[in-house]
């Protein structure tokens, strides 16, 4: 596929339009075809996509052009399906582009969700209406890439939404129970917050940059008379669009809908709520990464609510006994840290995590589901145990995630998680834009400040680094939780003996391939999936060609984020730049393996050991069983208030305008016409008074008129 | 002259004395004879304004035939004023009452300016006339805004002047009615018919005061010469009335 | 001056069918637009000969009716040609003009004319017609024939209203809607129809009334000016009116369309009205009678008094938004469902008209979209809780539960018209939604000038871009921008709250457990049924996915319509710089030509000659 | 005013009785007291007709004087009969109990 394509490059229509195919074939006629044809459809559907998806990044791979200092880039390819809205200066179109990027989403996002496809297949085997399943999950995929795939801002909100509707569809899938179709609409609802706030960034960018196109942003942000013009908004509307993200991917404000999305079936969760839909925000901010980085301010707040997200999240996941639960915090944790990643300047990092994320967390997920599935959606994990020898093949693929999520060295957690954390302490943000507020133009800090801070001396962003350190801390606590909790639900599902009653325990039985088979798919994944980004201090000592495999990913995106990688200078601290990272990534492996070590103790060796320290933490045990009364917070605090201001209204609609205003008139013209109504009492003589009251009035009117004038 | 003042203020005193009490007796009997007075006293002021044949007439029609007949009534349906409690206090007699007495302000208002002599012009000196019992009078001709009206006369200067009058008519230049009869050709002239020619001296109709204006003489010349046809359709509605009064009262024999 | 006794000898000299002929300019084409108007009546005209018994052959010819009217209509819609060339100057041109005097003594014209804005509101009528008139099969049983009599009228009412290019002839139209409509709320409605169709005929009539003496006053006016007594919508435009004026005229104007829209204080007629209005009735009174109010807006009162309307933009703008989150707020407490429908229309019509009032091209196509996008919503919803209403002879929510495991089919229909109701990107409500605020938020239009108390010198972080800055006495202000965005952000909290009680609505009606048995025993829907709402599905989906077909046949007479407004707004904020008292007057109407290759060149008819000839 | 009775004396007078007359046909009750009332009207009327025949000078005003009271007596007559005729069906004579055309 030679550039001729680079234009219209049909198959990005093609990876979007083969889902939403699948989704109506099924949602048309599911219900008459037969279970296996529905099957079909849906797994073909998305196997075409990724298929094509395949091809697409073949192209893009092909399309590699390399300048003269043996810089490797791979431009884009874009797709025009049709003009959508044109309205004046606004020229949305329906475009697609595929970059690196959006080329490592897509394949995740269609590779991870071709598997839980499949797995879906087995796991919804018994229930009745999975044709209805499949085409909500269909379209979903639709809307993700459109999400991944969208060339401005307006298809990447079209996929926005469209997945935060399809959530609600799948996690409220069983509506018959009212719980279930709370949670799904509380999912919407938060998700729709987000989007709030996401569409005021929107408008700010619009007003200011006068398109939403991506290519002409980055364009526009990177040239230098037109990046004054986005400075100042950079931070009004990278707030807004973060706060959006916030939402989507479930981090400190807007999390509460995570942990009740577990309502859904369990492939659901694995696939929006590990894989792909929650990886919108972090993606959304890797596309944007040009406008984030203008303003150092905004990316700290984003590694700092990153890091709390993280840690915070890691609390909770303690103590919970829900296995879903337990994943869905982790999900909510493993966030943060992208968070943190992104907010360092990290992008690369965050990007790796994503995709390693995708893959442990979806094997974590889909395990889960067959443990739930074999014991007849049993959840808790008090009732479970010892599940080790009857459930093998699960037993063995939640092994392999349990170590890659806790960050195990040779597992791909390891990998991705060490270059974040290298990153959280290494980055820092030099465009100091305080004084830089439209005084200087962009050439200014290129060509001055960045040469500074290259030259090595630092420069003056002290007072920056105290975020860099905190970010670091949080990360390595997150990191000890992580690891412990993990291991905690780990031994608690398949070690000690089996806590089950007898009936379920009775026919526990292995999960069918069909849900084994992406199970193993995911555990190789997880494993190989670390070496695409083998830590710097390896590679250095590897020849040419290795290296640029084992360090694959950061060359692949390093085009995307070159500009946001200016602003940042690597390995501040130390000598030699990847002395720090060997520190950090030996700080991790001890903390990792401490963490297992204390799992093993309480839930292996003295099962007692929790008990006791429940009752002794107490207060705080509770403060974490509750989730820190978030979401009883924000019932009050919005919900309540929300209908209380309703009420308040509807009163004062219906008797202050509807009756006063309106009744008020109409009161008053009726006694007015009760107080005519005397006139005509039927006396003769009152009458004959009248008259006589008439002329003397007339009379006074025409002498008044006589004498006055 | 001296003594007709005094006449008028009586008269005028019990006029609206009697006429006060007719409204405000609650006995519907004495209300009827307070009106008899009453009429009398109207009948009083017509003599003091020389109308001596309606003063008899006002004597006999409403004193006579009204009153007997009012009476009668009363008499026939023995009221006993048996509406006495009830004169309470009603918003429309108040307003009737105020409405009434502002009316009376603004007729005085109206009267008083139309009467009040032009102003800046000094009332004219009447002429000087001599009374036959030597004292002279004189004679105000104050004119008003209205044409062709006296303020104050005496008898004597009444005389003359509706001789002069009645003399005009003979001479065919009767006095421009202003309009009152447009029907009437002004040119054409008008000669007083035989019944009409008098004889000043022989007219003594009142013993001791000979005078022609009021008296019974010219009034039915006027009536039965110039006014004939109202004449004959009073004849008609006294007809009528009679026996719409009759048909009326009449007991149904059913 | 003008003899008034001539006008019965007017009337009865020229009857106006004997001219219908040489009716329009163009030489010798079909009279489309009265063709449309007037072809209802041929309908009523048919119902009047059937005898009252035969229901169904009643209803039967009133659909083919509709019907007619609605192919009638496609030949309005294929004739327009989007790219005509605007006559420099003049706010609107209009196609395909029919013209004769009606009553020349006294200047009123039977005028008739269509361009980009009313074109959409026409189809929107015809196209809803016959949908309302086949939803009534189940649900009207007693006589039916003035019900469909009633319909066809109002039908006649609202077309004519949104073609007639003639002041008196848009009254007469304006006037002739409430008639049916009053009836059919007050004959066929709920329980206390009568105080409902009583509040809802006097409250428009007042509004009307007001209408009629401004309109009245402009026409004398114009007639000193000019000597030329007209009430044509083209002579109307060329009044001299002084700003004192303007300022009583166009409060006239916008109250009585203010009343019809609903906007914030003036909508207490409209829950009133459409709880007791039939089905049909309320379908619409609720898709198209309260475009009336808009559309007046745009074509009349905005571009007639545009020095008062500099002054009024922001505070009908902050009535827009209140009335978005005050009517949303009010819909999450409703437990009558069509109750809840019709607050939800007071939310999204606020959208609307914070779009029209914004003045700029994204505001005004926003604003006209979620017209035709709401028409098709709220009529969709409307014909949905008619269907549970006739199942479950109930409108309270907590009678539902669980309706999705029953009627399937009605849940998934049900759901995307309410979410494309909620302004779910790819369905209908989004476009209009998001161009209404978007164009609100770039507005130059929204600045209180000298009541700019709360927001004088906000030297806020939000320090908008190169805002132009307004030369205020208290220092350069951070320009009207700052106001405009934080109306488009409250706004935009509809966008929350029109979810929140949408999806609750669904959530409490649809999911949960079947709690009732008679909701157990609810029918699934008829072949009628899907057949009434598969065209609203269609049309959400279609009018969501592909929104070029209708906005590209807009924007040409929106940018007319934008650049008179610049030129009349221009002199409006230097005579107002100019005299003293009202010195502080601030208001730009944006001005962005549209994209070539996105408006057809020409006609449907053309251009699908022009491919036939290339083949 | 001065002592000698000139025309404004007598007008006045008869405006007086005139609305005596008046104010009693609007404030009795008792239809006989009513008509003695319109007498009273009549009779001011006339004493002004006469006032001013006097001093015009002229003999008209006392021919009016005349048929309006031979119109008195028709009406009073007419009226008393009308009197007589209700009385005997209602036993009462109250101006206000006679509503029957009210409605």
């Amino acid at each position: 596929m030679e550039a001729l394509y680079a234009e219209q490059f049909y198959f990005l229509g093609l990876i979007v339009l083969a889902p939403l195919l699948g989704a109506i074939i099924n949602g048309l006629f599911g219900s008459k075809l037969p279970k296996r044809v529905v099957d079909w459809v849906a797994c073909g559907a998305m196997a075409m996509s990724f298929a094509f998806a395949l091809i697409s990044v073949q192209a893009l791979i092909n399309n590699m052009t390399v300048s003269p200092d043996g810089e490797r880039s791979w431009g884009m390819l874009t797709y025009t399906a049709y003009q959508w809205i044109f309205s004046g200066s606004l020229e949305a179109e329906i475009a697609f582009l595929l970059d690196p990027l959006s080329a490592v989403m897509v394949l995740v996002v269609t590779g991870v969700g071709l598997l839980i496809h499949i797995y879906s297949a087995g796991y919804m085997a018994e229930d009745e209406s999975k044709w209805r399943y499949f085409a909500y999950l269909n379209l979903f995929a639709f809307a993700m890439l459109m999400l991944v795939l969208g060339k401005n801002m307006l298809v990447t909100f079209i996929g926005w939404e469209g997945v935060g509707v399809c959530s609600y569809l799948l996690i409220g899938f069983w509506f018959g129970d009212d719980e279930k179709a709370a949670a799904g609409q509380k999912a919407f609802l938060v998700n729709r917050v987000g989007d709030f706030c996401f569409i005021l960034g929107m408008f700010l960018v619009f007003y200011t940059a006068g398109t939403w196109d991506y290519v002409a942003l980055a364009e526009m942000s990177t040239t230098a008379a037109t990046a004054a013009t986005l400075l100042p908004i950079a931070l009004p509307a990278g707030l807004l669009i973060f706060l959006g993200c916030t939402g989507k991917s479930a981090q400190i404000p807007l999390y509460v809908w995570l942990p009740d999305a577990m309502a859904g079936p369990t492939p659901v969760s694995a696939l929006i709520h590990a894989a792909t839909m929650v990886t919108a925000g972090v993606f959304l901010i890797c596309r944007m990464n040009w406008l984030f980085t203008l303003d150092h301010r905004l990316m700290a707040t984003i590694a700092i609510v990153g890091a709390l997200t993280a840690f915070f999240a890691a609390t909770i996941a303690l103590v919970q006994t829900d296995i879903k639960r337990v994943l869905a915090y982790s999900t909510v944790s493993q966030l943060g840290f992208m968070f943190m990643a992104v907010g360092m300047g990290a992008f690369v990092a965050a990007i790796f995590h994503l995709m390693t994320h995708a893959f442990f967390k979806a094997l974590l997920f889909l395990g889960a589901g067959s443990v739930i599935h074999g014991m007849h959606h049993e959840q808790d994990m008090r009732k479970m145990g010892g599940l080790r020898k009857l459930m093998p093949y699960t037993w063995a693929t939640f092994l392999v995630a349990t170590i890659a999520i806790a960050g195990v060295p040779f597992f791909s957690g390891f990998f991705s998680k060490d270059l974040i954390l290298w990153g959280a302490i290494s980055n820092a943000h030099v465009l100091t834009v305080d004084g830089a507020m439209g005084m200087i133009t962009m050439e200014h800090f290129t060509s001055a400040l960045v040469p500074a801070a290259a030259g090595g001396e630092a420069l003056d962003i002290g007072r920056w680094a105290i975020v860099n350190w905190v970010v670091f801390l949080l990360g390595i606590m997150t990191a000890f939780l992580t690891a412990f909790y993990m291991f905690r639900c780990y031994f608690m599902t398949f070690h000690g003996e089996c806590r089950a009653d007898e009936e379920t325990k009775a026919h526990i039985h292995e999960s069918p391939p069909s849900m084994l088979v992406p199970l193993v798919v995911l555990a190789f994944l997880s494993f190989v999936g670390g070496y695409v980004g083998i830590p710097h201090f390896i590679t250095t000592h590897m020849p040419e060609g290795p290296q640029f495999w084992s360090l694959l990913l950061e060359n692949w995106l390093a085009e995307v984020f070159l500009v946001s990688d200016a602003y940042r200078v690597v390995g501040r601290f130390g000598a030699s730049p990847y002395g720090l990272e060997t520190l950090v990534a030996v700080v991790s492996i001890a903390i990792a393996g401490a963490g297992i070590g204390l799992a093993y103790l309480m839930y292996v060796k003295s099962p007692e050991l929790p008990a006791r320290v429940k009752e002794r933490a107490g207060k705080l045990y509770d403060l974490l069983w509750n989730k820190y009364f978030v979401d009883e917070g924000y019932d009050t605090a919005f919900v309540r208030s929300t209908l209380k201001l309703g009420e308040v209204s509807y009163w004062f609609d219906r008797y202050i305008i509807a009756g006063l205003l309106v009744g008020g008139t109409a009161f008053m013209t009726k006694n007015f016409g009760q107080v005519l109504r005397h006139l005509q009492g039927g006396n003769v003589q009152r009458y004959a008074t009248y008259i006589l009251i008439g002329t003397v009035l007339i009379l006074f009117a025409i002498l008044g008129g006589a004498t006055g004038s | 002259m001296g003594v007709e003042p005094l006449f008028f203020w009586i008269f005028a005193i019990g006029a609206i004395v009697t006429s006060l009490s007719v409204v405000v007796v609650r006995n519907p009997l004495y209300c009827a004879l307070a009106l008899v007075v009453d009429f009398f006293f109207f009948a009083g002021l017509y003599v003091l304004l020389s109308a001596h044949f309606l003063a008899v007439v006002q004597v006999l029609v409403y004193g006579g035939a009204i009153m007997v007949l009012f009476l009668f009534i009363i008499m026939l349906l023995n009221l006993r004023g048996d509406e006495l409690g009830q004169m309470r206090f009603q918003l429309h007699t108040a307003l009737a009452i105020t409405a009434g007495v502002v009316l009376f302000f603004i007729a005085g208002g109206a009267i008083l300016s139309a009467t009040a002599p032009m102003d800046g012009e000094p009332p004219v000196e009447g002429t000087l006339v001599v009374q036959d019992d030597g004292s002279e009078v004189r004679v105000q001709e104050v004119r008003t805004s209205i044409p062709g009206l006296y303020l104050a006369l005496d008898e004597q200067t009444l005389e003359e002047k509706y001789l002069e009058q009645i003399a005009s008519w003979e001479r065919g230049t009767s006095r421009p009615s202003d309009g009152k009869y447009p029907r009437f050709n002004p040119e054409r002239t008008f000669e007083v018919p035989p019944s009409m020619q008098f004889d000043p001296e022989a007219a003594s109709v009142v013993p001791g005061r000979s005078g022609l204006y009021g008296t019974f003489q010219p009034i039915s010349a006027l009536l039965v010469n110039r006014f004939v046809v109202p004449f004959e359709l009073t004849a008609l509605l006294l007809l009528a009335a009679i026996i719409g009064a009759v048909i009326i009262a009449k007991r149904r024999v059913t | 001056m003008v003899e008034f006794s001539s006008i019965f000898s007017a009337l009865a000299a020229q009857p106006l069918l004997a001219q219908i002929g040489m009716v329009s300019e163009a030489e010798g084409s079909m009279p489309w637009l009265t063709l449309t108007t007037f072809a209802p009546l041929v309908g009523i005209l048919l119902l009047l000969f059937i005898p009252k018994e035969q229901i169904n052959v009643l209803r039967n010819v009133a659909l083919i009716a509709s019907l007619g009217t609605f192919a009638l209509s496609v030949g309005i819609m294929v004739n327009f040609n989007p790219a005509v060339a605007a006559a420099a100057g003049d706010a609107f041109t209009f196609q395909m003009v029919e013209h004769i005097d009606w009553i020349p003594e006294v200047g009123i014209s039977y005028a008739m004319g269509v361009d980009g804005i009313s074109l959409w509101l026409v189809m929107l009528t015809t196209f809803l017609m016959p949908i309302a008139i086949w939803s009534t099969y189940g649900a009207i049983k007693e006589n039916v024939k003035e019900y469909m009599v009633f319909l066809l009228l109002l039908e006649v009412g609202l077309v004519g209203a949104m073609l007639a290019i003639d002041l008196f002839l848009f009254f007469i139209f304006w006037e002739v809607v409430l008639v049916p409509m009053y009836f059919i709320i007050v004959i066929w409605g709920g329980a206390e129809r009568l105080k409902a169709g009583l509040t809802f005929f006097i409250y428009t009539m007042t509004g009307s009334l007001l209408m009629l003496t401004a309109m009245v006053y402009v026409y004398f006016q114009v007639g000193a000016d000019t000597g030329v007594y007209s009430f044509l919508y083209a002579d109307m435009l060329g009044a001299e009116l002084t700003y004192e004026q303007q300022f009583w005229l166009f409060a006239a104007f916008a109250l009585s369309f203010a009343i019809k829209v609903p906007l914030f204080p003036f909508h207490t007629w409209l829950p009133l009205a459409h709880v007791q209005a039939p089905t049909a009735g309320s379908v619409l009174l609720a898709a198209v009678m309260l475009k009336l109010g808009t559309y007046g807006m745009v074509r009349l009162a905005f571009p007639l008094f545009p020095d008062a309307f500099v002054v009024y933009a922001p505070f009908i703008a902050v009535l827009a938004v209140i009335g978005i989150v005050y009517g949303a707020v009010l819909a999450l407490i409703q437990t009558d469902v069509k109750k809840l429908v019709a607050y939800s229309s007071v939310s999204h019509l606020g959208f609307c008209v914070l779009g029209l009032v914004a003045m700029t091209p994204q505001g005004l196509a926003g604003g006209i979209y979620v017209m035709l996008a709401h028409g098709i919503a709220t009529g969709g919803l409307f014909l949905c809780v008619g269907m549970l209403y006739e199942r479950r002879h109930s409108k309270r929510i907590a009678d539902f539960g669980g309706v999705a495991k029953v009627m399937p089919v009605f849940a998934v229909m049900f759901a995307v018209i309410m979410l494309g109701s909620a302004g779910l990107p790819g369905l209908n409500g989004f476009v209009g939604e998001f161009l209404s605020l978007m164009g609100a938020a770039k507005s130059h239009f929204l600045s209180f000038g000298e009541y700019n108390f709360f927001l004088a010198d906000a030297e806020s972080a939000f320090a908008l871009g190169t805002t132009t800055t307004v030369p205020t006495e208290a220092g350069t202000s951070s320009g009207p921008e700052l106001t405009a965005f934080i109306m488009a952000a409250i706004g935009a909290l509809g966008v929350i709250l029109g979810a929140a009680y949408l999806i609750w609505m669904f959530r409490r009606v649809m999911f949960g457990e079947v709690r009732y048995e008679e909701v157990r025993m609810m029918p699934r829907l008829t072949a009628r049924e899907i057949g009434v709402l598969v065209p609203i599905v269609v049309m959400t989906i279609f009018m969501g996915v592909y929104p070029k077909f209708f906005m590209s046949r807009m924007d040409p007479s929106i940018h007319q319509f934008l650049s008179y407004m610049d030129v009349k707004v221009t002199e409006a904020v230097e005579a107002a710089a100019a005299d003293e008292d009202r010195r502080n007057v601030y208001g730009q109407v944006v001005v962005e030509p549209p994209n070539e290759e996105w408006v057809p060149q020409g006609s449907m008819v053309d251009l699908a000659r022009e491919r036939r000839q290339q083949r | 005013m001065s002592w000698e009775p000139t025309l404004a004396h007598y007008l006045i007078l008869s405006a007086a009785v005139f609305t005596i007359g008046m104010v009693g046909v609007l404030v009795r009750r008792n239809a006989i007291i009513l008509f003695m009332s319109i007498e009273l009207m009549l009779n001011s009327v006339n004493l002004s007709f006469i006032a001013f025949a006097r001093y015009r000078v002229d003999l008209d005003g006392h021919i009016f004087a005349f048929f309006i009271m031979a119109v008195a007596a028709a009406e009073a007559a007419v009226a008393l009969a009308i009197v007589l005729h209700v009385f005997r069906h209602k036993r009462g004579i109250e101006v206000d109990e006679m509503q029957e055309l009210k409605h």
